[in-house]
């Protein structure tokens, strides 16, 4: 059997090596040159629960996973209940017979065979990665290798235990599963990592989080990476001194970010203002889960556009942008920092769980990266808050001759604190000039990404769930046209022209609506349906595709 | 010594203790600068109250932050430039209320930073209400029955928290407080100087400071000797209270990096990513 | 002469009595019967600086001051250098001979004929009164009996200091205005007053605040309040702490309300998100002032419309109403208690300055007023968040038999967290029809305030600008149809319906149009002309009236 | 004992020491409730955290709060309701970090509410980063390299910031614990339980903690005394470490009001405005 798409599931309670056999699962399909995604679903907990990871890979570009799953493991009851009904036709369903017994699929005796070793830490996902190289047909010596590689703790239990697996299920199911192999091997990054190495390449010097899921393995993987490429990254007490660590740090000349999620960035946003008035350019990745306050943790959502959009008290420009796939996280990190620096100012991507913490194979150019910039100031007499003509002053750091001073009180071009009317009602007329500085800049880059379709009519989504929409197209072989807004604010309203009074189908993750409600209150789109999801799962392409065809 | 300062209004009080933090750093400055520290590396910061309107006064480079979050801020210019000097304006409702917890988490880590406590017990720019380090009893706005609430003590707390250099001064005695000064910024670490400021408009301490003040004349030599001159309240003892040797946060976590400074070139960045994304 | 409006403006520094002259004044005017509108213009310090308070009266209700005045009293130069154009038509400019002389206006010694006395402190604003005394005719009689009343302390001092000013001045001026009595004499209230009173006639027991202007005295009022009316009011250590005890104590029933300005709030938005998840009713009274950041502590402004319309991650309800008068500021405040309770969720008072901070004579009936309630719990098998028809679950308060858990998570109708795609939306759900249930609500109540004119257009404002507009309508002589919308969220878009292709002209006190922008979004409204005002200060009627001649 | 649980699936790891404070909060619910304090009294709160998790499992009234803001939140529920036993479980990054400030200014006014802290050194649930509290050179996913950082002694802060109840408890020692959990709760004013607690995923310190504690003799007498023993590292004494009277906040700012149920009547509060509004 020779299929486009193949997926690979495997779901058990954390601590039982379910991510790490969806990881390894994802470089065996990578290794053959096919395109993979990863999607792990997982609970808040660290032992127990249930948790699975989905690898659907193709020799095209992939989007998403699939829930229909053509290789299901499951180490435990549970996971049985939850997946035996999602095996796609022709698919293969493999249980823990220890578990569980006369189920259908085949049974296994995860348990007692694991049980043979001194650790069984990770062991079962040991196990079902031994499963899913039979099952393609692989031999032992490569799956012997596999596992050295992989699992290089307790390697020869691992090996010994693999092949015991190997050996059960090899007879039933060997090389059930003929793939077609791709053009190349391609790196596999996860989401956080992507914006990581995007804001790195974009000139990244200063990182603090404090750690809060989705956004946490943003911190984490730049903590690991601070000593190569020299980078300070601090977790300080909280999300308050987070954000007021990184007005100061952005003072100094060095590029600044910080992440975290909702509830994370709510703490945020008198700092957020401070950074509006300052004029301090401070990038802020804010990865959203399901809300209010700390909702579901380890899920995604779009439910905080709004709060995103309108963010910290009083007037001042928020940039906010957010992207649509792996690839454009990577570029528009460094874009993102590239415009809070140009134009002096707070900036949000906005970005959700699902693209965080999912992985997919990549091809980037970091050569196409845009550095972070803005304007150095040259000779005497500096003025911090200099009025020019875009609204944009000239910076720069100490140590300087020249005074330097950022002011959170309404100030003079000086940054001197100021209560006279002139300095009130000019001051926010500079800043308000910037808006209107980076709407036209913004005419000149990207904002909007289309994917023309021949089907007269449109999907409008953002975010993450751009990448569902773009799968369950090809999956469900429907070519409406997709519109991406990437900026969200300033929103390109001019690129929206030509779509306004179409068949225009949304698509997101909120329960009321907010996109959709933007979409129509700020550039006056005509919205046939609103598609919404918001049970803390990503979109499953196949039921998107029916739902999208169902409303076209 | 004029060109240190600005031509704000300057908006305290006639008689307010400020005047004298703002003479005594002022002073600091210039010896500072005789002993080779240009004052282009010392930046200030400062939260929000009547204290925090020094630096509007002051003619040095900074940050005015927000109410109690100038201690982060001011940390973070330190981390990402560790070459810069930096001491931050707080008052005592600044760093004792709205800010403690960055203030002790910036004694914890020893974050190379100077904290200047503008210590008045209220909150003088909003109208006089009880702080977190004034006596039981005080009838501010807020409290109009009188406080219920023993006052928090500064010293002991940062003691507790690790603090390397703790000091209090008086406004009054201003070369003893320009010294103290000049001893925090100077000092590789955490310091914090406990400065006895009267507010003539709320809480005028000049007479009981006056009386109550003495300059000590031994630095305590132990943790525990801090901290019981720490808790006096029949005489209130100026100076240095502790010192400490560790290193600051910034080098301890990254060494001499100076992360505004020792950027990775574009060319570098994109190599090393490139390899990194590579097979 | 007589006037209708009859307009006292005093300056000088802080300290120096200006305020307490202001108010001294609008008692002696409200005692004349007469409707007065107090506004006092102050920097952020203590002594010093340049303070006015401004104080217009008519024997009809009156809406603003005016800044044309026909009595100004500078208590030094640079008063005089800020008010000396100030003065009517037929007005009288009086100012310290001893800070300035050879200037325009009558000189008085105030500070030579002060030095006499021991305290000086409020001595000016005394001779101020004795002036206002003088040029009103009143006897010397009247204005002892008046310094007596008014300055307790130091009080024969003042009475001689008040007594040779009084001298100084009647020769020229005695008896120079004759005012027009009004029918009854009424209590003078200043805004937080009003929404003070309005909480605790609403039901109030817990009031949290940290001082911040210009919310600060609405905490102060309470505090000294509290022993009387049994309330608890406390100030804690900061703004994170107020919003989540006031979550804690609603948890009880307690009527609770918070307070602050933009940068307090911002600060409370995380626990804002938690009451909006725990359904907690809470009421936060947000006095805006120029933003961002710090902004300008002691001014006004309307900026903070967006953030507050959508302060907090995640969806949930959160009611948003804005009082245009004092009067309204009373009855509004029950009703938002009324309505936080009945929907069980965060409401947001949203108030500036202007209104804040500002005193009039008021008629209250207190009768009027709405007592908060809520749907009470009976019976057994108590579920926390039971899905109804209109999503509002019964409440339930500690000690009982029954276990009532709020949480911050994502739950199912028990309270106990959950991660079950099923229970999160449906949780989703029902929160949602609780929006439903308000909207329909509040179809049955006054959300609109209309005051029908002659002219075919509209004017549209909201908040204390609708003061504001009142008086430039009164004064113009124009009467174009007054819109206001008293909720802003949800936005009663259904009042707007006749509205929405007329002439419309709005006025708001912001720099980027943002309540402009949400009647355009919202309801579809047909804008001519935004007239907005963003210096800190509030509009002048005359000014104001011209403006929207011009518009019309 | 039984109906103290809850239906919740519970999510710990085995063998996690959370376990040990479940059990010994039930055990010692169930003596209040032969000493007369109705469970319907008693009212719980949380953060957010493993240690948090307890909310789902207590069949209790109560607040499952935001992490660092359950001390807050509980604060809350007393202020309003004085009737009410309240108690909070806050893990160390909860109670030493995000929440740090709402815990010494609970001890400061004397807050009559009971902090049970889950101290197992990590950020547990957000997979082991370190806390206010881990000792330096711990190697998490945000210090890969080792925290630079000396811990903060949560017992030591609170004794300066005026703690009236201060006690340790090992999770492994049930009965010790369950009778720490009755006193503080019997406590009138602020309880404080520093519980110690290994988390067998990122910090198994069962070995650790089975070496170094022992059941403290004598309860300290003086304040000295008290700070001494919680300095202590050679050992790790449990029981109470402190104890004093103060009244307690709600009670010296309102005495016996209690608002929740106090409430004025309506036509009392129109009255009064009413007279209030007249001359
Ligand atoms: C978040 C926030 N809350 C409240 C305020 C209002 N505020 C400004 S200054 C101040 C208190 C200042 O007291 P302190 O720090 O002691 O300074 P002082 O005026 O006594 O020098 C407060 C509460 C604010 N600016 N920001
Ligand atoms: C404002 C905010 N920041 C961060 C988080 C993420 N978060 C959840 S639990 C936790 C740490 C928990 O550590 P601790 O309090 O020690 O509890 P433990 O899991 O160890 O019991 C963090 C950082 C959050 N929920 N809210
Ligand atoms: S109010 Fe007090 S602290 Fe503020 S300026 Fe006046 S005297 Fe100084
Ligand atoms: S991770 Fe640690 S604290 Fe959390 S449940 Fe497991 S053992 Fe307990
Ligand atoms: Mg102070
Ligand atoms: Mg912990």
């Amino acid at each position: 059997m020779v299929k486009e798409i193949f997926t690979f599931l495997v779901g058990g309670k954390a601590g039982e090596g379910v991510k790490k056999a969806g990881s390894v699962a994802a470089d065996v399909l990578a290794g053959m040159g096919r395109n993979v995604f990863q999607m792990d679903d997982y609970m808040s907990l660290i032992r127990g629960g249930h948790n699975f990871s989905v690898v659907s890979s193709a020799p095209r570009k992939i989007y998403s996973h699939y829930m229909k799953a053509d290789l299901v493991v499951c180490f435990d009851k549970r996971s049985y209940d939850n997946h035996s009904d999602q095996v796609a036709e022709g698919g293969i369903l493999v249980y823990n017979s220890d578990d569980k017994d006369g189920m259908n699929g085949m049974g296994v005796p995860l348990t007692s065979e694991a049980k043979k070793y001194p650790v069984r830490n990770l062991m079962f996902g040991v196990g079902a990665v031994a499963i899913l190289c039979a099952a393609l047909g692989y031999d032992k010596k490569y799956t012997d290798d596999l596992i050295a590689q992989q699992y290089p703790k307790g390697t020869e239990d691992n090996q010994a235990y693999a092949s015991t697996i190997y050996d059960h299920v090899f007879p039933e199911i060997g090389g059930k599963f003929k793939l077609e192999e791709g053009d190349t091997v391609r790196r596999i990054v996860f989401g956080n990592q992507a914006i990581a190495l995007g804001a790195i390449a974009g000139g990244l010097s200063v990182y603090y989080a404090y750690p809060m899921t989705p956004a946490s393995s943003l911190l984490h993987y730049l903590a690991a990476q601070a000593e190569k490429f020299g980078l300070a990254v601090i977790h300080p007490e909280n999300e308050i001194a987070v954000m007021n660590m990184a007005v100061g740090s952005s003072f100094t000349g060095a590029k600044t970010m910080v992440g975290t999620s909702g509830g994370g960035f709510a703490l945020m946003v008198e700092g957020f203002s401070l950074a509006g008035i300052t004029e301090a350019p401070v990038l802020c990745v804010l990865s959203a889960r399901p809300g209010p306050a700390t909702g579901v943790p380890t899920y995604t959502e779009q439910a905080d556009l709004n709060f995103a959009l309108s963010a910290g008290h009083g007037e001042f420009l928020r940039i906010v942008a957010s992207p649509g796939t792996l690839e454009e996280a990577f570029y528009l990190t460094a874009q993102m920092l590239d415009l809070v620096w140009k134009f002096q100012t707070s900036g949000i991507l906005l970005t959700e769980k699902h693209l965080s913490e999912s992985s997919t194979t990549i091809e980037l150019q970091p050569d196409n990266i845009i550095s972070a910039g803005g304007v150095e100031f040259q000779g005497n007499g500096y003025k911090r808050y200099l009025d020019t003509e875009d609204g944009v002053s000239p910076l720069l750091f100490p140590p300087s001759h020249e005074v330097i001073k950022w002011n959170s009180y309404e100030h003079d071009d000086l940054g001197i604190t100021t209560e006279d009317p002139y300095w009130i009602s000019r001051m926010h007329d500079k800043r308000n000039k910037k808006i209107d500085a980076l709407k036209k800049y913004m005419k000149s880059i990207n904002t909007v990404n289309v994917y023309r379709g021949e089907h007269p009519s449109n999907v409008i989504t953002y975010g993450s769930t751009t990448m569902s929409v773009i799968e369950a197209l090809k999956y469900g072989q429907i070519n409406p046209t997709v519109v991406q807004p990437v900026y969200l604010n300033p929103f390109p309203v001019w690129e929206f022209e030509e779509f306004k009074d179409q068949t225009n189908i949304v698509v997101e993750q909120s329960s009321t609506g907010q996109f959709a409600d933007l979409l129509r209150e700020k550039a006056g789109i005509r919205i046939k349906e609103v598609i919404k999801r918001y049970d803390g799962r990503p979109f499953d392409p196949m039921e998107l595709s029916k739902k999208i065809k169902e409303g076209l | 010594m004029d060109d240190l300062g600005t031509n704000a209004e300057n908006t305290w009080c006639p008689g307010c203790g400020n005047f004298g933090i703002l003479n005594a750093f002022k002073k600091a400055v210039l010896k500072l600068e005789e002993k080779g520290i240009q004052r282009e590396n010392i930046v200030i910061s400062a939260g929000i109250g009547c204290s925090a309107k020094i630096f509007d006064y002051i003619n040095l480079s900074g940050i005015y932050g927000l109410h109690g979050r100038d201690i982060a801020s001011v940390q973070g210019i330190k981390f990402a430039n560790p070459d810069l000097k930096c001491v931050t304006f707080s008052g005592d409702g600044n760093a004792m209320g709205e800010g403690l917890a960055h203030m002790l988490f910036a004694a914890k880590r020893n974050a190379d930073i100077t904290i200047i406590m503008h210590h008045n017990s209220v909150y003088a720019l909003t109208t006089g209400q009880v702080t977190p380090i004034t006596n039981k009893g005080w009838k501010g706005p807020s409290t109009p029955r009188g406080s219920v609430e023993e006052p928090l003590n500064p010293l002991t707390l940062l003691l507790e928290a690790g603090a390397t250099f703790l000091a209090r001064g008086y406004t009054a005695k201003i070369d003893h407080l320009t010294d103290l000064i000049e001893q925090a910024i100077e000092h590789e670490g955490f310091s914090f100087i406990d400065v006895l400021q009267p507010c003539v408009s709320w809480n005028n301490t000049y007479k009981l400071y006056n009386e109550l003040t003495y300059v000590l004349e031994d630095e305590p030599k132990t943790h525990d000797e801090a901290l019981k001159l720490s808790r006096r309240i029949d005489k209130l003892p100026i100076g240095v209270f502790w010192r400490d040797e560790k290193p600051p946060f910034h080098d301890a976590l990254y060494g001499s990096l100076n992360p505004s400074i020792n950027s990775l070139s574009r060319e570098k960045r994109l190599e090393m990513i490139t390899n990194l994304l590579k097979f």
